[in-house]
């Protein structure tokens, strides 16, 4: 310390080599994860002439945006010359439904866990979980049997309940694990005012539980709008998502094929996930601590 | 002493809850599961057939080199990418907890790649990785003509272009899990640290990542799910090549199952992946029963 | 009662969708609603079909490759059976044998095939022949040299997309060129494992096994369509590919035998590898559906059809009996080539099962990729494959 | 409101798997009593609660309310009311909300709800913040929800476990008198869980005393703090605790103290008459004779350390012999460490304690 | 051990973004003396005492420790060592390690750190449960951990932030009392916040009342008990608390209550004599003189409740006037509700508040 200054008030605020070293981190990483976006998105507002050039991060010399409307409105699937807006609606028609139920039913599902310790419980819950791990491909099958045998067949209902299905490990895990940490007053206070055991899940629990809802809205939607092969397989000819068609359009074997209109189709595609995330990631912060950290 | 009917109207009630879970378990989890089971010692092709062949399918699948190198390419990815994606996550938690400026950004942006399906993600970095019009060509026209950047197009790195796809598209989630483990901790915590006059570094790692063992597991937990389904990457990113470098268990079992229409031996595959998963998440699941019997 | 056909198929890149709506405009013609249900990438949707099968909620038709992709549907009793059909129009006189025999189970066809496709063309860049000097090569031996100097001028020689399924192209090409017919229908129709110990089987491996060298550092991975480009472009000097490639040349304005040449291997007689696309029926469930099945098969099969289709999907008619002048001079040449039955060679998917090829594709592909593996090496793996019951 | 009803517990046996929490635990509380029950953490005072509330299940016995068995009953059937350590508010629901749930699902009429909830509101002065979300009240405020939830149910039975122990002291003290008067106009009976031996002392009609699934002592709060049946009610009761000094009871009744000094044990009314042996004398700090009025008879202590408590000091000394002891004496106290001090045992507020048995003699 | 160290604060303003939460606050403390910082929730007392510590930074102001200004310097090096509440504990750490990290990351010695580890140990009684976690421990022994980790540092300063408000009453008793004899044995500066006036009382040498950032009163505890310098500091020492009874003080230097009575107020030591006007009038519970000590000026009023506290009994009446009034009697008081009882107020033990600025008179 010099003579010269007499140490008071607020200490001077050097910026540190460490704060910078964060910042310098933080940025470098964000081009790292930014990049692929960033490219996509340019590639998709080049015209083909310029995507052969090849220089993948320049900005277009022309811009655009002739790609987005041709994979909104007219890229050729088979005979279906209307890009992916068609698949865009019969995702939503299935993203819905899908998404309710699965969280309605993977929730009641941790909440009668949670509520009731009986023996057989930790059994079903065990094997919840180790089916998180399997592959669900090797379900795709036997599944096409049983909803034959059940007499439903592809449908609107048989997606959902497919999603259903797949979202129940993950769903029930995440509720079990916030209803578990509720103070178990909770419960007594409410059977003491007569609450019976669906009373206490819909007026109670389910309004406390909105910041796990928030986590749960977030990865169904993304898992559910991202499936390709449940919806090929399950979802019926009319009801085919949005990702068939992208898959008809970027993986088509043959024929030339046009980057910037994948790209803008792929955007297209991935368009309400980002949105979902990027308007709720504080939200998505937030649910995960709530709960799901208490594994 | 009179029956206990008395707790039994609310059991009836999560018994029926449990019901859609309990079907699901039974139908779909054990029933598929026993259908996969039954079906890997029969000489079924296309179709499922009963022509029983004992265990010749499973002698099969381990003199099959694809077979083989799946299964280290899937651990070798699953180390790598468990390790990276840990690592990452964390380290941009703990930037992002410094109270940086902007942080709402930083996290929307770190976490939008979660969004992404493995499809989209496969597809760009395929992009950006290959040689003739991806990074290495972007470089070497900035001036660099010896730069090289081709692991994805080599056999003995293409592995690694997945685990960094599949980190781009994990460490966000990380960072999410870890960051709600870090804003939990309590603020007293670091007061003590400080007095005790401890630098930073050394307060996270004999402190705070000890502390967030719990956030370690339930991450854990999640990426290792996708280790073992790891499939559409692979696919999207290289197809499995250069020749078999990049096969991963799943793909051979999806590989067998439609395109070559041998279900006899992804079924034997599928099997063998079951069995090991469940011979790593049962006593997983039993310890923590064990212990966590609070609550 | 109307007459409705949902067809799969996945036919959905642009020459391939325009050939389709020929299909679909006729059937529509002959009072027919066409209801299209295209399923990008030929697994996906075989398997969209055949769980709706089994399912119990059939398709109208379904594709498939001609082949033996759909035998155990036939034994499930899964198909209907287009023999009353083929017998009124006596149209199994004008198919190739090959194609007649890939369709044919228990006696009766069970599938419509529409189309051939040449598997082993052989596509260079007229003007790099002219800078390199030299002529259009008539075998393997000859292309080697041409390879050597494309090489030398700076050039990509072999325009080549690292996918399994065009490593097997590769060999399968070469196996026919070194091997000829013999040891082509020896190997994969009957396994033999002499054929695989064949010499000539050796000299392929070893052909094959050379060109490693002359592709680029980009090939693995890359899709068929982007190595066409670079022969499209002149970076490349030629390119083994099926018929389909010619709809990129075509697309980049450029003529068959002006800016780029097409031609075949055969130095042992048998040229042509034959493949194509059929399209099979599930048993209906409906009379209307029935009706539906027939004219569908019958319109598919009418001559005018066949050309349109084949003019659009860069393939040649399936019947012999048509007039190909109006199709391009590669598919002309097609047309010529297996008029001579002895040049009719019948595509690896017709001889061997799925499960097989794959197998095989897996041995191939390893083989290429790792320079280490030495031609013994291969050859043990191959007779490793052919052991299986698969 | 609700009619004050009788609680009767009979050979209640309580288990969770394998670990017996009571055993044969009988229990009369007449109608309109204020119990309280008291004991350390882990003695079994909430199970005992839950299973009165409905919210366990007995092992063996019978539980009576208001002279009807309930042994078998949902909680909402029983007529009882029930308050929260933790408060357990509902969060989502507005105060309002909290208090009318219990009666919705009831299905009682809206008119009569609106009443109910007033009326709590009112007594409890809650009216102002009946719109308000539970995160949005202090600690007092949201215990004092709580107890407005138990409140309209107007129950014949209000349980209450611990509801104190999570506020400060202060706001302890008012809510305490509150709880008080709110007994006494009610009139419904009470029990009342807690570990806090003032809130006991000054609620309790009478205390029962648990250790171990076991009540030791059911009396009045006088008599327990007076005159503890054993060591451990003398020494959980009372704070500053009672001291305890080791020593022997002499065949010629006075108390001999461990090492040195002795104190005669006139006044002292026994229980076992002519017991002589190894004991513990026990004695409350505010009863001890120091200085002046200790007497003649005094030991001599010296002054360690005196804790100022505003309107009275805590004197902490040794014995000769050793032995700690606190006093207490006027906040204006002179004394300071070091100062010898005179200090005397009177006879009839001593407690003795077999050593062996640890029962007052 | 540390030598002991003044603490010196000039000037202090503390700001969270636009909020003043310390303006101007100067506060002087000797070398090893027991400074309390008392004030309800929020008002600034955690902000000072992190600001001592370092841990926060001021706007203004300079602060001295052990004579040196260290406004600018890191924690450790300012010589303190700091309690908090949540006791702090590293949690995947034994005692030992706990105790000892500190000091292995400044490089002392090992025999050096084994030392002071165990001498810290045995101070607190710690030596069995080294080698334990902080989850393997009660609530009382982990604050003890917490405190041997702050004494091995051997600071000349000890910080305490509310170190015994999670514990319950029993333990907080125990701690208390260790924590004085540690003063006493230390002979360090110690600073400890608590918003508990009993632990305020009890420990202190001084006292500094806060209210919203200010201090309201810095004082010993009999003085601030005693004479409160406004109504804050009043009301917020001492429990139960102080009587409030709002009137007027008349021309004639007598206290006229609000409706009805009045109170002579001989032997009050006035701070701005010859006072006149609206003002309240307080005393403690335990200073009323209640039955025949009242004597002849005596008011009469009702008992209402009688709240038994072992030691003495709380007596809850209402004046004539309708005021409530608590007062303090002996634990075996027969009153009952609804008996009278003549209450009188010496003028000696009396606060007299003016209304207008809540000021002692
Ligand atoms: N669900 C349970 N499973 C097993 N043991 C339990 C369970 N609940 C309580 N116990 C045990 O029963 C005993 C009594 O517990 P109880 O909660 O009644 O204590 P308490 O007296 O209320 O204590 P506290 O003052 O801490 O609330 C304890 O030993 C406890 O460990
Ligand atoms: N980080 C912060 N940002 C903004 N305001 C703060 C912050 N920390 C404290 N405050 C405010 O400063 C004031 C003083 O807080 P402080 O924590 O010092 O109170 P306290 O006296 O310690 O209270 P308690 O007894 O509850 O611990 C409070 O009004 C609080 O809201
Ligand atoms: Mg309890
Ligand atoms: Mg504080």
């Amino acid at each position: 310390m010099t003579a010269a200054v007499t140490p008071r008030g607020r200490k001077p605020t050097r910026i540190t080599p460490a704060r910078w070293g964060i910042y310098a981190f933080l940025l470098i990483t964000a081009l790292f994860f930014l990049l692929p976006l960033y490219v996509m998105i340019v590639t998709s507002l080049k015209p083909m002439a310029e995507i052969r050039l090849g220089n993948i991060v320049a900005l277009p010399d022309v811009w655009t945006v002739e790609a987005w409307a041709k994979a909104w409105s007219s890229a050729c699937t088979g005979l279906n010359c209307n890009g992916i807006s068609v698949g865009f609606f019969n995702s939503v028609k299935i993203l819905i439904p899908s998404v309710f139920v699965s969280i309605l039913v993977g929730s009641l599902t941790g909440y009668a866990l949670s509520f009731w310790r009986a023996r057989g419980t930790n059994i079903l819950f065990t094997a919840m979980m180790i089916v998180a791990f399997i592959p669900y491909q090797i379900f795709l099958y036997p599944l096409v049997r049983v909803f034959s045998f059940l007499g439903l067949g592809q449908s609107l209902l048989t997606i959902i309940i497919v999603h259903t299905i797949f979202g129940l490990p993950t769903m029930t895990l995440l509720f079990r694990n916030y209803f578990s940490a509720l103070p178990p007053e909770l419960y007594k206070a409410a059977r003491v005012d007569g609450a019976g055991f669906y009373q206490i899940y819909g007026r109670i629990m389910m309004p406390m539980a909105v910041p796990m809802i928030v986590v749960a809205v977030i990865l169904q939607v993304t898992g559910i709008w991202n499936d390709f092969i449940l919806g090929l397989v399950f979802a019926g000819r009319e009801n085919l998502p949005m990702t068939v068609q992208l898959n008809n359009i970027v993986n088509s074997t043959q024929g030339e094929r046009a980057y910037n209109v994948d790209m803008a189709a792929t955007m297209l595609t991935a368009l309400l996930p980002l949105v979902v995330y990027f308007a709720s990631g504080r939200w998505f912060v937030r649910g995960i601590a709530a709960g799901a950290v208490k594994g | 002493m009179k029956p206990h009917w008395f707790r039994l109207s609310s059991n009836r009630s999560a018994l029926s809850a449990l019901l859609p879970a309990f079907l699901v378990l039974v139908i779909v989890y054990i029933g598929s599961t026993s259908w996969t089971i039954w079906i890997s010692f029969t000489n079924s092709r296309m179709l499922p057939n009963t022509n029983f062949v004992g265990l010749r399918q499973y002698d099969q699948l381990f003199a099959n080199d694809r077979w083989l190198t799946s299964v280290h390419n899937l651990v070798i990815f699953g180390g790598l990418f468990l390790l990276l994606a840990l690592a990452l996550g964390f380290l941009l938690a703990v930037a992002i907890d410094q109270r940086v400026r902007n942080e709402n950004s930083f996290r929307s942006i770190f976490l939008y790649p979660y969004s992404m399906s493995f499809v989209v993600t496969g597809l760009v970095w395929q992009w950006l990785l290959n040689p003739t019009h991806g990074i290495q060509r972007l470089v070497r026209g900035w001036g660099f003509p010896d730069f090289a950047f081709d692991w994805i197009v080599r056999q003995d790195t293409v592995i690694f272009c997945l685990v960094l796809a599949a980190v781009w598209h994990a460490a966000g989630l990380v960072m999410a899990i870890m960051l709600a483990g870090l804003r939990g901790i309590d603020e007293d915590i670091w007061k003590a640290a400080k007095v005790d006059g401890l630098p930073a570094w050394r307060v996270y790692i004999s402190i705070v990542i000890p502390m967030l063992s719990a956030s370690f597991a339930t991450a854990t937990v999640l990426l290792s799910t996708s280790v073992v389904r790891l499939y559409d990457l692979s696919v999207a990113m290289t197809n499995g090549g250069p020749g078999v470098a990049s096969e991963v268990p799943a793909k051979f079992v999806m590989d067998h199952l439609f395109e070559r229409a041998n279900i006899g031996l992804a079924t034997a595959a599928a099997t063998s992946m079951l069995i090991t998963v469940i011979a790593v998440v049962a006593p997983y699941m039993y310890w923590r029963s064990r212990k966590g019997g609070r609550a | 009662q109307e007459m409705k056909a949902e067809v799969i198929h996945w036919w959905t890149s642009g020459g391939e969708s325009a050939a389709l709506k020929v299909f679909a405009d006729q059937f529509t013609k002959a009072g027919g609603t066409w209801v299209d249900n295209a399923v990008a990438g030929g697994a996906n949707a075989r398997t969209a079909a055949i769980n709706r099968t089994v399912g119990g909620n059939p398709p109208t038709a379904m594709q498939f490759n001609t082949g033996k992709q759909f035998d155990e549907l036939v034994e499930n009793d899964l198909l209907a059976d287009v023999e009353a059909i083929m017998t009124a129009g006596n149209l199994k006189a004008v198919l190739p044998d090959p194609i007649l025999n890939a369709t044919t189970r228990r006696g009766k066809m069970y599938a419509v095939p529409v189309n051939i496709h040449g598997q082993n063309w052989v596509w260079y860049n007229k003007a790099v022949l002219d800078k390199i000097g030299g002529t259009e090569p008539k075998n393997w031996d000859e292309a080697l040299v041409l390879l050597d100097k494309a090489k030398a001028a700076g050039l990509i020689p072999l325009a080549f997309s690292g996918q399994k399924v065009w490593e097997r192209g590769l060999f399968n090409a070469i196996l026919l060129d070194k091997g000829g017919p013999a040891v082509w229908t020896e190997f994969f129709g009957k396994r033999s494992q002499a054929a695989a110990k064949s010499p000539q089987f050796r000299a392929a491996a070893e052909t094959y096994a050379k060109l490693r060298s002359y592709v680029d550092q980009g090939a693995p991975g890359r899709n068929w369509n982007d190595a066409t480009a670079l022969v499209i472009q002149g970076k490349a000097f030629m390119q083994v590919m099926g018929d389909w490639a010619k709809g990129e040349f075509a697309a980049a304005n450029l003529t068959a035998g002006k800016e780029f040449g097409c031609t075949l291997f055969g130095s042992r007689g048998g040229g042509y590898v034959m493949g194509g696309d059929v399209f099979t029926f599930p048993k209906p469930k409906t009379e209307a559906q029935a009706k539906a099945q027939a004219t569908l098969a019958k319109v598919m099969l009418e001559p005018e059809t066949q050309i349109l289709f084949a003019q659009k999907k860069g393939s040649i008619p399936v019947r012999l009996d048509v007039d190909g002048s109006s199709l391009d001079i590669c598919a002309q040449r097609a047309m010529k080539v297996i008029g001579d039955k002895s040049q009719q060679v019948p595509a690896v998917e017709m001889l061997s099962s799925p499960a097989m090829t794959g197998a095989l594709e897996d041995v191939y592909s390893q083989f290429w990729n790792n320079p280490n593996q030495t031609v013994d090496q291969f050859v043990e793996k191959i007779l490793g494959v052919l052991k299986q019951e698969l | 409101m609700g009619t004050t009803a009788p609680v009767d517990l009979k050979d209640i046996c309580i288990r969770f798997g394998s670990i017996r929490v009571l055993e044969n635990l009988n229990l009369t509380i007449a109608p309109g009593e204020f119990l309280v029950l008291l004991g350390p953490s882990g003695c079994g005072k909430s199970t005992l609660l839950n299973a009165i509330a409905g919210l366990l299940e007995v092992a063996e016995g019978e539980i009576h309310i208001g002279g009807r068995n309930v042994t078998w009953d949902e909680p909402k059937d029983r007529g009882i009311a029930m308050v929260f350590q933790s408060y357990a508010l509902y969060p989502r629901m507005s105060v309002r909300k909290n208090m009318s749930f219990g009666l919705e699902v009831a299905g009682t009429p809206k008119a009569e709800i609106e009443t109910r909830v007033q009326a709590a509101a009112q007594m409890l002065k809650l009216t102002p913040l009946l719109d308000r979300r539970p995160a949005e009240l202090s600690g007092g405020q949201r215990q004092r929800v709580a107890i407005g939830r138990a409140l309209v149910r107007q129950a014949g039975v209000y349980l209450f476990d611990e509801p104190l122990s999570n506020l400060d002291a202060q706001l302890r003290a008012e809510l305490r008198v509150e709880i008080k008067r709110l007994h006494a106009r009610l009139g419904a009976t009470m029990i009342y869980v807690t570990h806090d031996q003032i809130e006991a002392l000054t609620l309790a009609d009478r205390i029962a005393v648990m250790q171990g699934g076991v009540i030791q002592q059911l009396d009045t709060p006088m008599k327990i703090y007076r005159e503890p049946v054993n060591r451990f009610v003398a020494s959980f009761v009372g704070s500053p605790a009672m001291n305890f000094l080791p020593g022997r009871i002499e065949s010629d009744g006075a108390f001999q103290f461990t090492h040195e000094g002795q104190c005669p044990l006139t006044g002292y009314r026994w229980r076992t008459p002519g017991f002589a042996g190894a004991a513990t004398l026990g004695i409350r700090p505010e009863h001890i004779l120091a200085g002046a009025e200790a007497g003649p008879s005094a030991l001599t202590a010296k002054v360690e350390m005196v804790e100022p408590m505003g309107s009275d000091s805590l004197v902490w000394c040794r014995l000769p012999n050793g032995a700690p002891l606190a006093l207490r004496q006027g906040a204006e106290t002179s004394l300071i460490p070091g100062d010898p001090l005179p200090v005397a045992f009177p006879g009839d507020a001593l407690s003795l304690f077999d050593d062996s048995t640890g029962v007052r003699l």
